[in-house]
């Protein structure tokens, strides 16, 4: 049976097809979801892709929280279907609470696009289970508002739990605390990132590896991941 | 055109590199009586017709739910704009 | 700020009121008309215009939107044309964008535009609308936006404007772009005083689309409904059209509006989308972007090229600001509209398709035969003219032009006289100047903030010498794309110089294996009323014209940029050229660093002691004299076809034109792409060429290239070259054991200073790379 | 401490991109009483010391040159704040 994975896509999402091409690729099948919409059209797992949802401009991901197919997404959610956040997708679960904290201003102010490495920090969850724990992985990220920012409380709280599935590592992009590049529930279920997995899928189109130009291929297992748990349950 | 002004400010606690920039930028002209900038929203919510208790108290709900994020920022204040304060909308 | 009581609406202007009132003054002259050409304007309608129809005439027959002084010389694009250029060649110039073949049923539609003066009076939001506005260019030729450039130039590097500037527009270029979701593949980034009050911003959009999904800007079919979408009209870029109503106002005068516009980025996207729905369900007959002059050009462009009659409803206009007269609905270019063709019985569908993304809609009116373009408003009959005196008749100039008299001076003022290096020490030094001067340096400060990975078909992009994207997902067909102009060479010979503009960009898509295929270009310059500046954009048109003959690659169109200059001081001539390449399968397409040890680096072409105009000239120097390199298009495109021979074989691991900067240059990029080392000797090549090492580093002849091969392609390699007539000599190798460039006998860089000369110069104005 | 509050709003004739899309999410809430909205800044500029005329006129001058692009937007205030409307400094 194959696996299906739904990809909404809102007003002004933009990584919405690639997010498609990625589903694709691992070997599941794409839904497309739309915002509008109650329906999820009874797929296995959602996608919430980048880009910029109503145009981002009141704060990202914060007006297509309350979108109708949303409401859908967090029951979903709360009851257990993995939901995987990338960059809008993040800071639209955020908005929604399925998440906790914010996604503020890059703290250097610009729009940044850059080849990241980060540090695999959780294994357990749906979209990382395919990791290492500790992994070094390289993926394009590209945001305007990546900062993530948290109170102190929350921040020790998500590490005492590891709940931080991803850390920037070298280079912190956003300023964001802790150096927090994603977090998980704990559940495990729910995942959220600013980088994009989808966008390194594909030799040729992802990241410059050692090997050759744009030959990285690391986001694939976020969704070989949700494929292997949800074919286990 | 009656309008009402939502002000939202991000938490004190937390950090705000925006405001932040500012006030580096405004040390860099020389002026540091200002030792500290934050930077925050100011919305204007142009009404059609009376604002009475009840769409305040709509707008307060708005501020609440949709104009600021509980998590990272405060509403700081929802008032009828007296005029010298509020632009006119086009 | 404005009172909250808005200002009474005044009477319209009617047909009638302007039979009535012959001798009615107009201030034709404050929007832009001479006095001939309102004669002119008078004589065509037999009465004097409505204010609707001075406004019309007056945006139509700007320089900017009628071309009146660059017609007479953009002709030679559509008349020096052979079968070749024909071959690929669907839509030429004329239309929105041109429309060329690339194979398997797909076409691809490209353009260049300029957003200049905008950019320097609001920066972000002029470059963000001019990135918005060629987009929508695209979008209405049928075709899917698929990515963007920027060609920017600016002014000093450190002067104070600049640090306004440059951030501004490079972040309104970044907003608009990455929020369409459209990946930016490349371009250019310029620093010269020549454009310190007058920078450039040329954005390019290529999209793609099916043979059969093409569609034009035109009218046809009578009753058919005219729509306008997207969003609503306001007072944004209005400027000068308030003035129009302004002698109808009793009193306090007319609200001052907003020469800037405001770009939605959001509603641009939702509008792209909603136009390719609308396509797919076979529901448009014809389409036209609003840009300049808004509604005024899209109804009389409409009109002139269908049937030749439109009757329309100004009121119908959705409006965000409830006062604008009549004359400013007409000419207000507020951003993401677009107008529509549609068949009464489509209609309802069309409406579906709108509500379904949210997209305001209103019809205006319909198409008729009458050959009039009608306009009513408030129920009065505002406009009535021949479409085509507005949108294609519009006056045409033979403008004087004249050669400079400095230019024999400046001539004649040879980079030759210049010193060159005593020592292999001081060589080295001019080398790291020379890579740290502001128009070689490393641009990451402004590409990191482009988004180059949306939509996952970039197979090329920054800091490649072009950018590709794969069009076919299942067959990997694809396009390459690279823009070029170098208005030093330009200033010192305008003809050589845009044949130089063209044989980079042209260059730049060979050397990743594409095979170029058309050219949009960006004219760039200053008053066409300075008959210097006439006779610099007559050469460059001619040398752009003949250029393109010589190489067999068609101008599918482009823009005209005049009035390019701070005070009277002229910008040098730029003719921004871009070229576009296909390749079969961007699989085979060539990196421009070399990834792997023991690799022999050839270059090839032929290096001659040609530094006027220079990099080395500027940067060290400071000179700018003499006579550009030579163009060999003859030699570029024998180089162009060994490249696509040589990546379809798979006999070059990687490729890298050499242009500002020269050998040098090129070395060090190499090394930098992915930070293997690399040993070369320039011995062989001074002999062969007889120059010295200071031409050997850092001339800019053109037709030359830099190749990696691995070892056991060696003869193969050769014997391609030998083939094509294309001189090859081995200049080095790549090493893993040395740490940067060791230039034999002379010095040694190491990475570090490589990295450090390339890239501190942009940095250390505009703040701190993320991530170094 | 004392607070200069400096409150910038898009020119009132200009498209207000972030006020029209927040307009849209509340009328997709059901609430039509609010015809428009439109987003502008509010800067808090925390002072060490007094606030007096003096420096309430470099907090005007700091508005129009630095807080504020005059081309697009407009100062529409620059006050001391009384407490109950400014968030309090980190
Ligand atoms: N420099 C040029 N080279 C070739 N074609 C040009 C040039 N400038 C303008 N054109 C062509 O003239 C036509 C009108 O140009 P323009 O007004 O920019 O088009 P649009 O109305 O789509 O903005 C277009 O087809 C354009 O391609
Ligand atoms: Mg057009």
């Amino acid at each position: 049976m194959t696996v299906r994975v739904g990809v909404v896509t809102f007003p002004g999402s933009l990584d919405d097809r690639d997010a498609m091409r990625a589903v694709r690729l691992a070997g599941a099948e794409p839904v497309a979801l739309w915002h509008g919409e109650h329906d999820l059209k009874g797929v296995d797992a959602i996608v919430l892709p980048g880009g910029f949802s109503y145009g981002d401009y009141l704060r990202a991901g914060a007006i297509a929280a309350r979108s109708p197919i949303m409401a859908e997404v967090i029951d979903a959610a709360n009851g257990g279907m993995p939901v995987l956040g990338i960059c809008n997708g993040f800071q639209i679960l955020v908005e929604a609470h399925l998440l906790p904290g914010g996604l503020i201003r890059n703290d250097h102010g610009d729009f940044i696009r850059r080849d990241q490495k980060l540090r695999v920090e959780s294994t357990d969850s749906a979209w990382t289970n395919g990791f290492t724990a500790g992994q070094e992985i390289v993926i394009p990220l590209k945001n305007g508002e990546g900062g993530y920012i948290a109170d102190d409380a929350t921040l020790d709280r998500l590490e005492g739990e590891g709940l931080v599935a991803f850390r920037y590592v070298d280079v912190n992009p956003n300023g964001s605390l802790r150096d927090i590049a994603g977090l998980r529930n704990e559940r495990g279920n729910v995942v959220g990132l600013m980088p994009h997995p989808e966008h390194a899928v594909e030799a040729g189109f992802g990241p410059d590896t050692d090997l050759a130009m744009r030959s990285g291929t690391d986001g694939l297992t976020f969704f070989t991941s949700v494929l292997k748990q949800s074919v286990l349950n | 055109m009656p309008t009402i002004v939502v002000e939202v400010m991000p938490k004190a606690e937390l950090l705000d590199p925006a405001g932040k920039a500012v006030a580096g930028a405004i040390h860099r002209l020389g002026e540091n009586r200002i030792t500290d900038v934050r930077l925050g929203k100011r919305f204007e919510l142009h009404v059609d017709g009376e604002v009475d208790d009840a769409l305040l108290d709509t707008a307060r709900q708005l501020a609440a739910d949709l104009l600021s994020n509980g998590v990272i920022e405060d509403v700081v204040s929802v008032h009828v704009a007296d005029d010298a304060h509020a632009s006119t909308g086009a | 700020m404005s009172d909250a009581v808005a200002p009474a609406i005044p009477q319209p202007d009617t047909v009638d009121n302007a039979i009535a009132t012959p001798d009615k003054h107009q201030p034709y002259d404050a929007l832009g008309l001479k006095a001939d050409e309102y004669q002119q304007i008078r004589e065509i309608l037999g009465r004097r215009p409505t204010s609707g129809e001075l406004a019309m005439y007056s945006v139509m027959w700007s320089e900017h939107c009628s071309y009146k002084s660059s017609k007479v010389h953009l002709r030679q694009f559509g008349q020096k044309v052979s079968d070749e250029m024909r071959e690929h060649l669907m839509v030429g110039m004329g239309e929105n964008a041109g429309v060329v073949d690339i194979g398997e049923g797909w076409a691809v539609t490209f353009k260049i535009e300029s957003h200049n003066h905008p950019s320097y009076i609001e920066p972000f939001q002029g470059a963000a609308t001019g990135v918005g506005g060629i987009v929508r260019d695209i979008i209405s030729m049928g075709a899917r936006p698929v990515a963007v450039m920027d060609a920017l130039r600016f002014g000093a590097i450190d002067h104070p404007d600049t640090a306004r500037v440059l951030p501004g527009v490079v972040s309104g270029i970044s907003f608009y772009g990455n929020c369409l979701g459209l990946p930016n593949i490349g371009g250019e980034t310029w620093f010269d005083p020549v454009y310190q009050a007058n920078p450039l911003v040329n954005a390019l959009a290529v999209g793609a689309l099916r043979h059969e999904d093409l569609h034009l800007a035109n009218a046809r079919g009578v009753g058919n409904k005219v729509v306008l979408f997207g969003a609503r009209t306001g007072g944004d870029g209005i400027g000068g059209a308030s003035i129009l109503a302004s002698d109808t106002f009793s009193e306090g005068g007319p609200t001052k509006r907003p020469a800037v516009q405001v770009g939605d980025p959001f509603a641009e996207k939702v509008l792209i989308e909603c136009c390719l729905e609308l396509y797919r369900e076979g529901l448009v007959e014809g389409i036209q972007d609003l840009g300049a002059a808004g509604i005024s050009c899209a109804t009389s462009e409409l009109a002139s090229n269908g049937d030749g009659g439109m009757v329309i409803d100004l009121d119908a206009v959705l409006l965000r600001d409830p006062s604008l007269t009549a004359e400013e609905i007409l000419m207000s270019e507020s951003q993401e509209r677009m107008m529509a063709v549609v068949e009464p019985s489509k209609l309802d569908a069309f409406l579906a398709v709108t509500a379904k993304w949210d997209v305001e809609t209103s019809v205006l009116g319909e198409v008729t035969d009458t050959g009039r373009l009608v306009i009513h408003w408030r129920g009065e009959k505002i406009v009535d003219v021949d479409p085509r005196t507005v949108a294609v008749d519009g006056p045409v100039y033979n403008r004087p032009m004249q050669r400079p008299e400095w230019l024999d001076a400046l001539n004649a003022d040879s980079a030759r006289a210049l010193p060159r290096a005593s020592d292999d020490s001081e060589l080295r030094a001019q080398a790291l100047r020379v890579l740290g001067g502001p128009n070689q340096a490393d641009a990451s400060l402004i590409t990191n903030q482009y988004d180059y990975y949306v939509i996952g078909n970039t197979a090329l992009a920054m800091p490649d010498d072009a950018g590709m994207i794969r069009i076919d997902e299942e067959s990997g067909l694809g396009v390459a794309l690279a823009t070029d102009a170098n208005g030093r060479y330009c200033q010192l010979d305008p003809y050589a110089g845009a044949q130089l503009a063209l044989a980079e960009a042209y260059r730049n898509v060979a050397a990743t294996g594409a095979n170029p295929r058309a050219v949009s270009d960006c004219l760039n310059f200053g008053s066409p009323e300075n008959p210097e500046v006439m006779w610099q954009f007559a050469r460059a048109v001619e040398g752009l014209a003949d250029g393109c003959l010589e190489l067999g690659i068609p101008v599918t169109g482009g823009n005209v940029s005049f009035y390019n200059q701070t005070g009277d001081v002229p910008i040098h001539p730029t003719p921004v050229v871009a070229v576009m390449g296909v390749i079969d399968h961007v699989d085979r397409r060539l990196p421009s660093g070399w990834q792997d040890e023991g690799e022999n680096l050839y270059l090839l072409g032929v290096t001659r002691d040609e530094l006027d105009g220079s990099a080395w000239a500027g940067v060290v120097h400071e000179h700018l004299g003499g006579v550009p390199p030579r163009v060999d298009l003859a030699a570029e495109k024998n180089l162009a076809g060994l490249m696509a021979a040589a990546a379809e074989e798979g006999l070059v691991t990687s490729a890298h034109d050499l242009s500002d900067g020269g050998l040098i240059a090129t070395l060090a990029e190499g090394v930098l792409r992915f930070g293997v080392g690399a040993r070369v000797w320039l011995t062989e090549l001074m002999e062969r060429d007889g120059i010295d090492a200071t031409a050997a580093l850092f001339a800019e002849s053109g037709a030359r290239m830099l190749v990696s091969v691995a070892r056991e392609d060696d003869v193969k390699f050769r014997g391609l070259c030998e083939g094509r007539l294309v001189t090859v000599t081995r200049i080095g190798v790549t090493d893993g054991e040395i740490d940067g460039l060791d230039v034999q006998d002379r010095f040694t860089l190491s990475h570090a200073e490589l990295a450090a000369a390339h890239r501190h110069t942009l940095p250390e104005r505009f703040g701190a790379v993320v991530g170094g």
